[in-house]
């Protein structure tokens, strides 16, 4: 299959970015999602860390580590002022009880009907028995899922799928997809895409998606 | 009424083969290691380890020694393998899952959270939709095929939502940095995580603690783990650990 | 993001005619009053209030202004009626119900403050063994005979268990001592009682408060209720009133 | 029937007291258990308060009120070294999940099966709508239920009852019942008769009973 050139992860973490409001509070998942957190320094957006804190600061580096102090990916992290910690139960009330307002996670896959697989490893050949960590939670309770993610896999293979291959971390709870190569939002009647990688074609993103697209009125560019 | 137990030896002395144990923390954020320590020397066996996320991935060289010693039986986690897939296929642990020598049972982390607290709170079973649709729901989270039951559902508003049952261990081991005589117990930081919901959950809790002080010391509106979930402190010293799981 | 209101009446703008509100407070202790004040002036009605322990009981001259207007349609509760038969007689809530012009519903109160709890965690539905064998169990908890339903019941380890579900108020009114701008609530004493639970339940929660201070300035270890499941924060002045109930 | 003097009030609660062990977690409820409140200072004991309290203090008077410090019936209370504060469904979280040791109560009736009924009163017209606190949760929690209470009714009727009449607060949860005129265990074969009031015979107890009683064959005076 052909591979585009599209955005660098960082990009793709910035257009996500955008789409967070003032006031939200957010849980930010590994790789592309944790770059967002670069994006939105200085906003009123609250950081959620499943592990028990809201507000969570940058990383901690040197004599500001305090191994008392980490984020859910076994980072050090810093305090800001409005910190505040709470125990794990407390943590998932939140999650579980709707009061995330965005999540946004990675993927392998993400199919027409929202379901996705977030961190299946078939090649540990031990099946389902893995690390679920804290993603079936947050997709199931979060107010808003979004998947940051590649377009396609190393090889070109699409990711977004009529049905998921992988073990599903969620069913039916995506509802917008940021990829290097364009913006799709997950609605009832499927897969619409909104916004475009410049000088792709709507052709070139059907190329590399395996449901049929259904194309925006108000396609555009993917703006920045 | 003082709670305090001067040894490690002497607050586990009643633990037992084929014990169910909650080990509080987050990988290497607020396990209680020394209390572990303790578990190794005193060689007890078969034992089922009831984890949050991966504190026994935090605590290496405490998990090292527990497989090294054939100590264990079963893990109950969210987060209990490596995170790096070719790390993994180098350690033992995950070596004696792969051969079925050890089980592995994966919770989500919010439901398992859940299970402590409601064995605490005297509630036997609850609705989440966590996991429904998947297979979770059909129960295929462990590496014993044996033990694989799927999950009595119901419709709730429309909604698809799984029954989960608590979880009691016999013995809860946390980590905190102060506890009072009475057990009343006030965490640093993230380093409170699972260890507030594994103390309520115990039948027997045992706090290993930074510093002991007096009933009345801590701020009486600032309890993290009231004193009457906990049976049991003992003083550690703090240690310094290097932050990184594999 | 400053969640700081000016005004009482604006705080309480978009409550409407038939909502669900929950109410803090446990009788006279923690209840928030003035938000109570603002319900009367406000006028609405075919109102339901989701109470723990008796906060109309303890907010006697708010309960007798709301029963005169009219403004109650439903009280749920564990304690909701004077404590002695007789003041109870001569009281116009009471007669209310015992008129079935207001619809009673009794619910034991740990169950209570299960099912607001269930609410703000995303757990629509949990077994619990209170009540079993009782009229509670047969839904024989209303004096509207057309809403007595009987519970789904469980055995599980050979006990039965009552299937409860949560209760999700439209909006949670809720008193604290101190609160920040972000939301982040501080309660004194036994004053916490429902007022947490409450405000984790509510689609959206209001809380008056004596003190706002600055984020940051309530200890970062001592947040009792996290800012993330309140809405709004509004200032009132510390009143003094009677410890009593009839 | 014949009406028998006994055990004033103070002093049924002074033998409940007795049975409690120190690092006991206590909850007493109104009336006579309240009283046992006044045979433990100085003991070993945390008195629990569903409110959200540990280690109660006594009552409060006069410029010691703090209207944010009130027990679960309502009463101004004090603070004593260590005592704690927490929110309601953690309190009943200690309560239906086995942590509170003893909780002692009053009873209008408790059945040979350790039913009883607590708090039902149908004088007030409104069938079983009416108030029932917490007086479930903590029947149904407890590791052990006492009850305190009057042998008879005013009347001279019996209160131990072969089966309850009125409305069930627990069902089968009463360990041990301290009246005016004995101590009697709830054991699975039945009551059984442990201690009685200096002066009466085990028929006179019978005469007020209405279910069997089983004579303990340890049967003894109240010692106090």
């Amino acid at each position: 299959m052909k591979k585009f050139e599209g955005l660098p992860q960082e990009i793709i973490a910035l257009r996500a970015s955008q789409e967070l409001k003032d006031g939200d509070y957010v849980n930010l998942g590994i790789g592309i999602p944790t770059m967002i957190s670069n994006w939105i320094e200085g906003r009123d957006i609250f950081l959620h860390s499943e592990i028990g804190m809201i507000k969570t600061g940058p990383l901690a580096y040197d004599e500001d580590i305090d191994q008392d102090l980490i984020n859910a990916s076994c980072q050090p992290v810093t305090e800001v002022a409005g910190s505040i910690y709470f125990d794990i139960s407390e943590s998932f009330a939140m999650i579980r009880g709707g009061h995330v307002d965005v999540t946004v996670m990675g993927a392998f896959q993400v199919s027409e009907k929202g379901d996705f697989a977030g961190w299946n490893n078939p090649s540990r050949g031990l099946g389902n028995v893995g690390n679920i960590g804290g993603s079936m939670d947050l997709s199931a309770g979060s107010r808003r899922l979004i998947i940051t993610m590649e377009h396609t896999t190393k090889n070109g293979d699409p990711k977004l799928l009529k049905e998921l291959t992988y073990p599903a971390t969620g069913r039916g709870n995506v509802n917008l997809i940021f990829t290097d190569l364009a913006v799709i939002e997950v609605a009832p009647e499927g897969l619409i895409l909104k916004e475009i990688y410049p000088g792709l074609t709507t052709e070139d993103i059907q190329s590399v998606t395996e449901p049929k697209l259904i194309i925006s009125p108000d396609l555009k560019e993917i703006e920045l | 009424m003082d709670k305090v137990i001067p040894k490690l030896e002497e607050a586990i002395h009643d633990i037992e083969d084929g014990a169910l144990i909650a080990i509080g923390g987050f990988f290497t954020c607020g396990v209680p290691r020394d209390l572990l320590k303790a578990i190794i020397s005193k060689g007890i066996k078969d034992l089922t380890f009831a984890c949050g996320s991966g504190p026994l991935l935090g605590a290496k060289e405490e998990m090292s020694e527990l497989v090294a010693n054939n100590q264990i039986k079963k893990v109950i986690d969210s987060y209990g393998l490596a995170r790096s897939t070719s790390k993994g296929l180098d350690d033992p642990f995950e070596a004696q899952v792969r051969a079925n020598k050890i089980e592995l049972e994966v919770v989500p982390m919010g439901t398992l959270a859940e299970k402590y607290r409601a064995a605490g709170a005297g509630i036997p079973a609850f609705y989440v939709k966590t996991g429904a649709g998947t297979f979770v729901e059909d129960g295929l989270v462990t590496n014993f095929s044996e033990n694989t039951n799927g999950k009595e559902t119901k419709i709730i508003d429309g909604e698809k939502y799984v029954l989960e049952y608590s979880i009691k261990p016999d013995f809860a081991l946390v980590h905190a940095y102060m506890g009072d005589k009475e057990g009343n117990l006030y965490y640093r930081k993230t380093a409170r995580n699972f260890n507030h919901v594994m103390a309520t959950a115990g039948k027997v809790t045992i706090a290993e603690v930074e510093k002991i002080v007096e009933p009345g010391e801590i701020d009486s509106h600032c309890i993290h783990t009231p004193g009457i979930y906990v049976q049991r402190v003992v003083q550690v010293s703090r240690r310094e650990f290097e932050i990184t799981i594999d």
